[in-house]
């Protein structure tokens, strides 16, 4: 039991220092009947090192792991190339074992950093002000929709059917809490759908995609100044916040909140979990944004400094009456994103949106070539969604089983919508090699002819 | 030697990454490219090691000391857990691979699940919620599902809560849409019986509790005043952000939960990061199971899936009450919590939660007579003291709390529960050794008999040894500067006063 | 470049406050025909990390890890399986990007760590005293007859054949440096060499190994006595330190100084190199030792602290007259090894060497039914020589074919003494699971056969 | 808080490890069986993770902060280097695999040498040596080697070192049998031309030489002086250890050198690691190259091999003077200056050279008003400053250093080279900001001021803010205490005298 200090010899002498027969009888408020139902029977006990590793390594080699070959997949979970020192730097102790900065004359560490996140948020939104982080892009999502209605005072939420059907599914969960007044449209793989004619005096809130989950960049101008002049706050989503290094930021559309999944930019995908939820609005609703907030102080000596801020806000003073029952941020996430984004700067960012651009076009060229394969999105990033002439579920089960991860087929995020189950979403990052868009190119070729 | 802001350092031209730059060739933007800079600081790599390495000394962290923190269980992170969640085959997965390529990773899921099933006793878990306050409104979410099935959401407004509890509860409560009525405490500082009692009724939805309950105590009435709500129809959710004594001993279905999460991230040693990720994972009774959110875990024949629609749901007797989060939670940190349980067993769980309530006895022994316990022992995994000790000194809770800092502990939780005045909540955790407890009773000894002996001014100066002294939390209260501004002198006129003071009325 | 801190404006900046119009001028100090001679027309441009992390793992790619399979490898280089802690904490920048600890008031960490470590080092040897590391084992036994020569002021070091041959080299090439005294007995499998008799008034030191090469373990205790009554050392080398956790120690045999090599129980063989030389001896020889050593003192607030010390017997001050031209030591490694024995503790250490010899011997049982073949050693820890009925080396070669690394052939060893072509030294550890035990004995019967 | 050592922090019967005992069978240790426990403390792997987390924190590193060390180069350690050797397919071979096992792990071997090689203009290297002081060593041996097959090694007698030489030089020259002769430095802080020409002749077998020399000053004269030297049939040796003005812009071949050893973890950026481990890769004229140690990385047709016995080396025409390691040298050092040099590439390492040349100028004009300067610019990269600005004040080079660590910088080194008296050398590298620079030039600045103004008691007392004061020194030598010992009253009776007096007579 390596992780437990106290020897035999350290039990023994706290409890005669307790006057207590054994650690057993501390526990003399729990009912005897209760104490003795727990017996867990199946449970293994205690083991080495060796053999946890052993067993979960096992567990490992079952998987296939994304780099193992042509990898095509996105869809909000994006895979990029993660310098070392990003891990290496978040494995501190000093970081990744540190508790929530209560206490902030020793936690200026986490602090700062937070302080500077939220600012590196704020400016590739181009909004005013950010907070420290939320638990993923999807939860970050419905927790704009409840904003808005608590901004608003109104209830009805539109959601744009390019808006990921995961994200909102769960803000239909979420800001449906009280209300059930969240309206979500059909996915929407030409772009036709009339969100302005839908926003009126009942709207809190827009919330719509870009680019979407189609790939498709969007103009949110005309969408934001028709939310404003209904009174309804215009929400963006970012699933991709490395178009942000190319592409117009919602702030400069009008936005009033803007949503994003940072995890591409943090780490690896880690199966979909744990991810980090950006959150950037104006300066004006800034005490309406969920979430944990550092804002910048100074101490007795009159030095700089940084503390959480505004938690009157929040659950431990607010209760039943706080923003949100959120009480943790992905602290540690935050952080890997931040410090890449520190590497990376203005040069290595804009940079490295160009490039996945760059080979964003040149795939979707050579897949426009194939007959019967259709590119939807007229403008994207780095991520496009394709109509196949065949139904796209089985031509990725094909591919797989060829070893190339070909892409998200419709029927894995729209199961409910047949009509989609020829699309197939693909994305390539600065990881996806020359050779691996070839296989896929042949492989699509091949799996259609 | 002080540490800059990031976009303190900036460098123009400089990057810490050296991607080339693509060939030129055609764009497809729609002609929505970004107009001007943004404003990211150029860094190198030698100079972004430095900032963090340095900001991270102005840390305390529990790699590096004590975090006596009540109801926060701060405990060891194993450096296992780290390596086996960077395994590539399970960093490098992609959510939605298709399902055969990743049957190791849902096998992960359903072993962690059945582990987290088996030390509670009910019969299902959804692992999707982010994080413990994710997993109350999980909880909650399927008693109100489970209550529209039955056709009483409209007469079961209202969710009691413990005096005693977490601000969650109430804000988690509230969020899905319940009244919420708080339960007082005894003289025991337990949930009181009779009023408990006497609030049970038809349109009670639940009870939120948490047990042990914020003072450290047990809640020995917990099975009987359960049996009484499931009587009257309601239901218990029941908090586990205490889950820390009773694991390996104590199940919550033998407490009378229907619900509970479990905060991965401290009870099962996965880091706290700094104030994240966590997960929060929440064990459901036979009555709340079918309502469980997407995505559930499922096993066929050709090996595990995840059920992804309310219509695949429905085709197996479920109702799930929506969806959580993106996909399928906080997979990583499973892989860590899952790491812990094989590591730990069910003989080192059970030597865990006993040496964990030991460590807590010893800290109120070793200092009930120098401070004010709230409450006589035994206590669970934490010791609850007030601050009738410091009457009369001058000194707040808070004041000791600082002191502390100086002589290289972390405080403990302050000021909460709110059931006592001035509280302060230790909570020792199973991973600190007999000499830092000793260590750590001295140091609280010798502040205490330093408070009684009137040293006011050390303890209001106080900290002192700290990389800051203390913060002035009103000023940033009032006039928030949540981000870096560029001087105004550098060029492009300042906006910075705009998001301090723009009022809140220019909303739209 | 993103390890260079400067941008363009930096440097002009600079090169202004200098008055210097370029770069370049600063050289003019150099030749101009020297500056000219230097281009590098085969090398190229710097590369993103992401390239160099591709070069650098189709390289590793070319290797056939020796966890990929069953692997049964010694010989001076053990695989014990290193705790995640190890590597986590060693890999702090506070430790890893240290400098030797000149400055101790900035250096307690390391200096703490190394004076631990020379108290673990002499507590498993059986020693006094112990330095604080060396390079490796072979360079810690050069230095160990080197030091036997300053001490005894004699010229001859014996050499026992059951010494590790590439030991034996390395000492003949350091410590011939003036003299050519050093005597290499033939190795000598069945351990029936003369050294007692070998010892007499001339002899600075015998250096024998246990277990010896061949896995023997030895009893030192009269050879010991036969040297001090000759007024010479007794100079003892371990390869395998984890031994030490189970048999009687040098020290406790007589011994004057042990070496060791530390890697098996510091980190993974990494092909060779680095390891960790551990090198202790008696007090009283203190100061003839070589190398670096940390000592305990106090600082100016009597409070304990730790400083490097007899540096006096150092190249830096002693120049041509040192004891050694050593100059650093291995510590980061030996920073490993002494966390690892941290984590082991006195139980875990001896708990492991249990394991490692329950192992050896269940292996060397069922190898020695396999017809024709031979367990040399009566008594050994976790390796042992075998002696084959055919050559070992192209055995090692077929079943390296099928994945088993079978262990490490004579002719790998003795190039030199065919008479041992049919030796084959076999080692297991903890790592080693029965699955690769059966594979090792089917293999073998089957390559004999 | 302080932190006692591990034996302190004992906890018997508790261990980090958790390997099961095995069954109990039959052993064979021929009744060499230990006798009585080893001493061996037991911690729990969170008690294992906090000492050591706390002792670092007691460190300066470069990761925390500049190291101006005079020919220490002590500039930044990338991170992808570490990751790179970690990979299982170089750190999990064994070096005695089948060599067709390993054909990576040799292909890194011979592209680290062709880097080396082709950036120094020498036709070979030798790999193995495992540090520097080794690769001087090999190069001196080789030298010998080349000697005793010329006839001459009995004539040869004289090895000439530079006065402002490290203490390596002189120490390798005579642990190879050498008689070491100093040649004084002229006024130029360059080895005096006249002096050495005169003392070249037919008893000497080389000089040892760094360049740029420890002055941080380009030996203008070296060419022609390894002219002079081998004309009269010696060799030259240049200590790389200040090869870092040098790379991409200056070859060691045109500067006359025969021998050259290369520090991996200085000029090529693998961590020093407080000590260690490092790497002295040597590389060899075409006279020296023959006596190459072994073993000899050799391309065949089947791929590369490794040349292990003079047997195989003179069957390929070369006479190795023997071997210096176990195995094939630090390979894992190799990966990591591999992954540096294709990192920086040929444009890149001209532009570290440079700017690491700008940096040490940068400083050298900052200061050369406050503090006194040995020699006249340009430098090369680093800069030497002497004591005469300290004259008068009381103060020493010490106190001056000790002081730098109370602003947050680590000392330069000092009292060397020894041409100077109380000689500063700094080398800022490359690696290091602008904004660092002008900080650390504003620091010495504010500390030249203060020393000239006369507080001289706040320099005696420094350090003040460090983990320790100044350490008595004297008395850890007199009476050396290498190892913790038992307290005497603990049991058994403590022998820890023995370690201290035990005087040298009673040996053997």
């Amino acid at each position: 039991m390596r992780y437990l200090p106290h020897g035999p010899a350290d039990r023994a002498h706290m409890l005669e220092t307790l006057g207590e027969p054994s650690i057993e009888a501390l526990y003399r408020d729990v009912p005897a009947a209760v104490l003795q139902a727990a017996a867990f029977p199946d449970l293994p006990d205690h083991q080495g090192e060796r053999a946890v590793e052993a067993h979960l390594a096992a567990l490992a080699a079952r998987n296939r792991p994304a780099g193992a070959g042509p990898c095509f997949l996105g869809a909000g979970a994006m895979r990029h190339h993660i310098p070392a020192v990003v891990d290496a730097l978040v494995q501190r102790g000093e970081f990744m074992t540190a508790y929530t900065p209560y206490q902030p004359e020793i936690s200026q560490g986490t602090l700062q950093a937070l302080f500077e996140f939220q600012t590196q948020v704020a400016l590739i939104t181009g909004m005013e002000v950010a907070n420290a982080s939320m638990y993923d892009g999807a939860s970050a999502c419905a927790e704009a929709g409840l904003m808005a209605q608590r901004v608003t005072r109104r209830a009805r939420v539109l959601v744009s059917g390019g808006v990921h059907p995961r994200y909102a599914a769960t803000t239909v969960t979420l800001a449906d809490g009280a209300h059930e007044a969240v309206e979500v449209l059909a996915p929407d793989p030409l772009g036709i759908e009339d969100l302005i004619g839908r926003v009126n005096h009942e709207t809190a809130c827009v919330i719509v995609q870009t680019p979407d989950v189609f790939g498709r960049l969007r103009d949110l101008t005309a969408l934001a100044a028709a939310c404003h002049d209904e009174g309804a706050l215009l929400v963006a989503v970012v699933t991709e916040p490395l178009a942000l290094g190319l592409v117009r930021p919602p702030g400069a559309m009008g936005a009033d909140i803007v949503v994003a999944e940072g995890q591409g930019l943090a780490g690896p995908p880690s199966f979909g979990g744990p991810g980090v939820g950006l959150f950037a609005t104006r300066a004006a609703l800034m005490r309406q944004m969920p979430g944990r907030l550092v804002g910048q102080t100074v101490d007795e000596d009159g030095r700089r400094g940084f503390v959480l801020t505004l938690s009157t806000r929040e659950q431990h003073i607010r209760r039943e009456k706080a923003t949100s029952n959120i009480c943790t941020n992905a602290g540690l996430v935050a952080l890997a994103l931040s410090i890449h984004l520190a590497l990376l700067g203005e040069e290595g960012f804009t940079r490295l949106a160009r490039t996945n651009h760059a080979l964003a076009v040149d795939l979707a060229t050579r897949l426009a070539r194939l007959p019967g394969v259709r590119v939807l999105p007229q403008a994207f990033f780095n991520e496009f969604a394709l109509l196949l002439p065949v139904p796209a579920g089985p031509v990725v089960e094909t591919l797989a089983d060829r070893g190339v991860l070909a892409g998200v087929p419709g029927e894995r995020l729209w199961p409910d919508y047949p009509e989609l189950a020829e699309v197939l979403l693909v994305a390539v990052t600065e990881t996806t090699p020359p050779a691996d868009i070839e296989a896929l190119v042949d492989g699509l070729k091949e799996a259609l002819s | 030697l002080e540490e800059p802001l990031l976009f303190e350092l900036d460098t123009p031209g400089v990057s810490g990454i050296d991607e080339p730059e693509p060939e030129p060739g055609p764009t497809r933007l729609g002609g929505l490219e970004r107009e001007g800079p943004i404003g990211l600081p150029g860094l190198s790599e030698p100079a972004v090691v430095r900032h963090y390495t340095r900001l991270s000394r102005r840390n305390y962290s529990i790699d590096a000391g004590m975090y006596p923190l009540g109801s926060c269980t701060m405990k060891y992170n194993p450096r296992l857990n780290e390596r086996m969640a960077r395994l590539p085959g399970f960093a490098d997965l992609h959510p939605l691979q298709p399902e055969k390529t990743v049957q190791g990773a849902l096998a992960v899921m359903a072993e962690l699940g059945r582990w987290l099933c088996a030390l509670t006793g009910l019969p299902a878990v959804a692992l999707s919620p982010a994080a413990g306050a994710q997993g109350e409104l999980c909880g909650l979410r399927a008693i109100r599902a489970a209550l529209r099935e039955r056709g009483e959401l409209d007469t079961r407004r209202v969710v009691l809560v413990a005096e005693s509890a977490h601000g969650t509860n109430p804000a988690t409560a509230a969020a899905c849409g319940f009244k919420v009525e708080a339960v007082p405490a005894d003289a025991r500082g337990r949930m009181d019986r009779a009023a408990f009692r006497a609030r049970v009724g038809a349109d009670v939805a639940a009870v939120m509790l948490t047990n042990p309950n914020t003072c450290g105590l047990f809640e020995s009435d917990a099975p009987e005043l359960a049996r009484a709500l499931h009587d009257a129809g309601g239901f218990v959710y029941m908090d586990g952000a205490n889950l820390n004594a009773l694991v390996g001993r104590v199940r919550a279905v033998d407490l009378g939960a229907d619900a509970m999460h479990i905060n991965l991230h401290k009870t099962f040693s996965t880091p706290h990061g700094g104030g994240g990720p966590g997960a929060g994972p929440t064990v459901l009774s036979a009555a709340l199971a079918p309502f469980a959110p997407l995505p559930v875990l499922w096993q066929e024949e050709a090996g595990w899936r995840l059920i992804e629609t309310m219509d695949g749901a429905r085709a197996r007797g479920l109702s799930p009450f929506g969806r959580l989060s993106g996909f399928h939670g906080q997979f990583g940190v499973f892989v860590r919590a899952l790491a812990y349980l094989l590591a730990m067993g069910r003989d080192g769980l059970r030597q865990a939660s006993g040496d964990a309530v030991l460590n807590a006895n010893y800290i109120l022994a070793g200092l009930s007579d120098v401070l004010s316990a709230s409450y006589p022992g035994p206590c669970m995994h934490e010791a609850l003291f007030d601050d009738r000790f410091l009457k009369d000194t001058g000194i707040t809770t808070l004041d000791f709390a600082k002191a502390m800092i100086d002589e290289g502990f972390h405080p403990m939780t302050m000021y909460f529960p709110l059931v006592v005045h001035g509280a302060l909540l230790i909570e020792p955790t199973e991973t600190e050794s007999r000499a830092t407890l000793d260590q750590f009773i001295a140091v609280m000894r010798d502040l205490a008999l330093r408070a009684r002996a009137g040293d006011q001014a050390a303890f209001k100066a106080a900290p002192r040894l700290a990389p800051r002294r203390r913060l002035d939390e009103t000023q940033a209260a009032r006039h928030p500067v949540l981000r870096w501004a560029p001087p105004p002198s550098s060029g492009a006129s300042s906006d910075e006063s705009s998001f301090r003071t723009a009022p809140l009325s220019s909303n739209p």
